[in-house]
């Protein structure tokens, strides 16, 4: 069983200033309109994904909903190919044809980038699916949010993933909101974690602001997985600072609440630990923060100057004919 | 008369209906609380309160099929999805149960339900997000199909829709929401019957069939063309199913050239059924073969050129007015 | 409130009767062709719809999957409209026009009938939805079978019928099998009711092959539900001893286990507790099974007789143009 | 060449592509233990094991979404419906996700997928059960549908689908499931390309363009017509997308005179598109209308003779020909 390469704390910090900071300029130049389309912004929820993927193997599969710029980020799909994407450019991560909603990158195993919500659970349990029925030992890492799980699509992939006793890993981003309605109005339940039990799926509940946390859980419930395939379900507790889409002002929630919330900001968080800890100086911290910005800053650039794909070419991206991919 | 925007006429329709019908309900994600992810509930929730405008989960197959067996005890309820798209989730519930109850049950439940919400490419929303359904639900039977392209018309059928004892489709276009035209004052009760369709614009050179998103082109084009000498006529259908033949042959025995511009997908799509209809029913009046406009037939691209490229369009009919023309 | 009138146990043993006889004819007359298209029979499970209806209002919805004629029996629609209906005669409960799958009876709010696996428990919320919208003490019994747990609709429809707290009981007849394939094999918990927890709906397990137990135990949900609107479920423990199907020869389970279960015959345990405690001798038993198969072969003749809807009609049930139903 | 079923040609093509590579899999409700609801899949179970012969609850939409998740990696899945009836409520996978991901990731991920089963009304099932899908999917850019008629097409095209690197939907025709027809020996590779049709008949005066259920009610027909001296040519398309237009276009151009006779419903059915691009490209081949048979545009009743009169059949053909031939 190939081991788990332990990923530097330090480096995981600055992968979520990466995120935070490419968000940031993707909503600035979605606001000047060089960004077309919805676009989901994923501040505030970094340490989910980054916790995540600090516990996994880098080919393990990764497959989530919409609001997944920070997942590519996290697998390593680079701040250009991502702001290209944004851009609507041949150097994006899907040349330019699916957009903010539709990330893919084969290379790192980031299987989307999906819009129609819960859709994308039963081809993740398509993915684990296929690494039993080759005999692998890598897991499937399903991200989707609270609204998903009263999707018919959620349940019957749930039940599959049990009976067939699939190695995959439900990840449910839980932010309190799927776009202006509160889990409580959306699921008859006291805590999602619960709806696990009706299929047999063991299920626990993380801090999602707290990096450590969640990347510990993911790392335990993945090695179970690994010795014996099954699936796991948890509920990761986070919350999201912007509206729910770029056209979203997000009045259905007090600003007492935001502020709660920021003050358990997964970043401050994680630095606050390495600091305390002696691993990271406020001059690191700056110099790590002045990078991730001039990524994003040259990513731009970088989109900007990119080409279009061709009129010509469309059609070649309708039906595989043995010549591409 | 008054110009109001398409969105406001449509919120005026289920204002009025709602006040009318105390079985009229609206249900749908985001409806009440968020006042409808594009607005056309705004207000509504105020209103008529949370018992009749109703917030549901991201569950559009559970909550068409809560409407179907509403309505089979005699509610009229109007199914909002947030866009057509996701309506595709909810498709068994729509073609089956909704359209087949009546036959099924020998004539016992009829479904006086209307399903509403946005339909067909917006703006680069990407291939999931961008589905024109009005060919799929048209080849329904037992499913009533229309597609207002203009403020009055989206007042008048949707009112027309929910007083319908059988299943309604309303597509609505999301590029027109804030387009404005003339209404009816708010007291002057406002139906526009399903199955008529409306001359928009008179000609005498080519008939410009024509719904929904692609009216505001037609119309563009049937300017542009005037200065080219070519008088084209604009028949918006207005409805899709039942479909008003009458006024395309009427409008082709004048012109004797047709172009169809449509905003689904080439293949099956409602452009194919009127031309078959016309040829069948008045070959000899066509001095020319029809030409379809339409989507390529490719899923749909973010990119916004592409995107433009894959939709139907001005350059496009233009183009294909002048080859039914010059034929 | 409208009280519940006490059904006579001996009424409803003869309806138990009258749904066995019913089936066997309806098998008969497939044998001989006179039915057309898929034909369930209900044949082991007469106590669960028996024992509900005993326990319920004639105004309450009662709604239901394929394996229907006993559902519109137990209603009160009559053995003629029923055998009419199998045999395509305008004279059947859906006018010829639904066949064995589609049986619907308005008159005795019998909603159907429903042929796409769970795609009715949606039907069955709404029906619920319109009781509550009406401020009405009325309930709804949403029948269906194992195999339609594993649908989304199921899930969707549990979910809102909790959230809106609706009047509804969801009584799962389990019967061990979903045409071919065991409980075990598709669903992923010990027990079924256990799904029930998931949505945070009241759940039980009852005995369907005990006739007092079904009725008391639906009695006493329904009457809690007119006191205080809310969903409840019942796995209910029955089985079919035919075949899936009439096509079906059942071959994936064994003589002993069928037998196991005739010994449980809900006809034969609630005859033996009548003859016990002296509410019932063997001739008046005996007499009681004659008229039942006298009123089933009644019925055939009768649907032989009965006219076909005409041609030049079948337009008429395409739209509803006010002037019907 | 051997006579054998065309239920036989199917299990001899999903054993073979089973055998020929182990990506291979086939999943659906009662395809193993039970040997297929319609024993399509007899012997599958005991030859390749579990693993790769797969039971699934009822849970349409899930295992067609887990075969297009398989299919981004590489495996080529085999997806049962038990009848396309049932594809409705798995309709946002087959037409959202398997047919739009090459597009949506750039071209990085095809779907070597293969949606099969019966499709089409058979007999007394009533309307949720009788669906033609063939118009809706061949409507979706990304897909290719095809639809044998005989035990030949059905192996050879079922053979191509599993190999196809896209979606195809292979619809077959439980009517025909027990219908004999003669096939090459197992040991000779039998592969029919996807968008080519095939002339059943050869004739003169009119061409039957037709597919699936209706290929052997065109061929009936056609033996009948020539004893009133009528030459029908029978084209059967075999495959819906992609559109074989030349073999229509040829043998138009021999006949000038066309009906299409399709087991879908009238409104924008396959015929429709066929129509449509026949008058668009061959306009002047044309003596007489183009004539559709096809469903009535009703829900499908359960009685016998009912439904008889909704569906297309011989009387309507051979009507639909005389008046084309004497138009
Ligand atoms: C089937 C479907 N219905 C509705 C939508 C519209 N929609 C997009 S995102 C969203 C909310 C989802 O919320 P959640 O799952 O919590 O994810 P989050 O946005 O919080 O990350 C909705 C309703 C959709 N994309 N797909
Ligand atoms: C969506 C859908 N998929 C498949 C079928 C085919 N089918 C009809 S009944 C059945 C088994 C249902 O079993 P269960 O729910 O346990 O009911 P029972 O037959 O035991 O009464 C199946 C698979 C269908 N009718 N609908
Ligand atoms: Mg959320
Ligand atoms: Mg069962």
């Amino acid at each position: 069983m190939q081991p788990v390469e332990q990923r530097d704390e330090v480096e995981m910090l600055s992968l979520m200033l990466l995120i935070r900071r490419f968000e940031e300029r993707a909503s600035q130049q979605y606001q000047a309109q060089k960004i077309g389309g919805f676009c989901h912004l994923y501040i505030g929820q970094e340490a989910v994904v980054t916790g995540t993927i600090a516990a996994v193997r880098s080919d393990d599969y990764v497959i989530t909903a919409y609001r997944d710029h920070g997942h590519a980020l996290a697998r390593g799909t680079s701040a250009n190919a991502c702001m290209a994407e944004l851009f609507g450019k041949e150097t994006g991560c899907s040349r330019g044809l699916g957009g903010s909603m539709h990330f893919f990158d084969k290379k790192h195993h980031m299987y989307g980038g999906h819009a129609i919500v819960a859709a994308h659970v039963p081809l993740a349990v398509g993915l684990a699916f296929a690494i039993k029925y080759r005999g692998e030992d890598r897991v499937t890492l399903c991200f989707f949010g609270d609204g998903a799980i009263n999707q018919g699509s959620f349940h019957e992939a749930l039940n599959l993933a049990a009976l067939y006793r699939l190695p995959i890993i439900f990840i449910c981003e839980n932010n309190l909101f799927a776009m202006g309605t509160s889990v409580k109005r959306s699921t008859s339940l006291k805590q999602i974690v619960d709806r696990a039990e009706g299929y047999d799926i063991p299920g626990e509940i993380v801090d999602g602001m707290n990096f450590r946390e969640v990347r510990d859980k993911v790392a335990e419930v993945a090695d179970s997985i690994r010795k014996e395939s099954h699936p796991a379900f948890l509920e990761v507790r986070t919350y999201r600072y912007r509206g729910h889409s770029m056209s979203d002002p997000a009045s259905y929630r007090t600003k007492e609440e935001l502020e709660k919330y920021r003050l358990d900001d997964p970043i401050i968080r994680l630095r606050a630990q390495l600091t305390r800890e002696g691993k990271l100086t406020n001059e690191r911290f700056d110099l790590l923060d002045k990078r991730a910005k001039e990524t994003v800053l040259a990513a731009v650039k970088f989109a900007e100057e990119s080409p279009e794909l061709p009129v010509e070419k469309l059609r070649d991206y309708v039906y595989f004919n043995g010549a591409k991919s | 008369m008054r110009e109001i925007t398409y969105r406001q006429a449509l919120n005026e329709a289920l204002a009025e209906e709602l006040e009318r019908d105390s079985n009229v309900f609206l249900m749908g994600e985001e409806v009440a609380e968020y006042q409808g992810a594009y607005k056309v509930s705004a207000g509504l929730l105020q209103r008529f309160g949370p018992k009749r405008i109703i917030d549901t989960p991201i569950s559009e197959n559970g909550f068409a099929g809560l409407g179907v067996g509403a309505a089979m005890v005699g509610l009229r309820p109007i199914i909002e999805f947030m866009t057509f798209s996701f309506s595709l989730v909810a498709f068994d519930q729509v073609v089956n149960n909704a359209p087949n109850m009546f036959m099924m049950s020998g004539g016992q439940f009829n479904i006086p339900i209307t399903f509403r919400g946005p339909n067909g490419p917006a703006h680069q929303l990407g291939a999931t997000h961008s589905h024109a359904t009005e060919n799929f639900y048209a080849s329904v039977p037992g499913l009533k199909v229309c597609t207002p392209a203009t403020p009055r018309d989206a007042k008048g059928l949707l009112k027309t829709a929910v007083r319908d004892d059988n299943p309604v489709l309303v597509l609505e276009a999301e590029l027109l929401y804030s387009s404005k035209g003339m209404v009816e004052p708010p007291d002057e009760e406002l139906l526009i019957p399903l199955g008529k369709a409306d001359v928009k614009r008179e000609g005498s050179d080519v008939t410009v069939v024509c719904y929904a998103q692609t009216v505001p082109i037609a119309l563009k084009v049937a300017a542009q063309l005037e200065e080219e000498d070519i008088s084209a006529e604009i028949v918006d259908l207005r409805s899709i199913k039942p479909l008003d033949e009458k006024a395309i042959f009427d409008s082709i025995a004048k012109t004797h050239r047709v172009v169809i511009v449509e905003q689904d997908h080439p293949f099956c799509g409602v452009g194919a059924e009127i031309c078959y209809r016309i040829q069948k029913n008045i070959f000899d009046e066509l001095d020319a073969p029809i030409i379809r406009v339409s989507q390529e037939d490719v899923p749909m691209p973010y990119n916004e050129d592409l995107e433009h490229a894959v939709l139907p369009n001005a350059e496009k009919l233009v183009a294909a007015v002048k080859q039914v023309c010059y034929a």
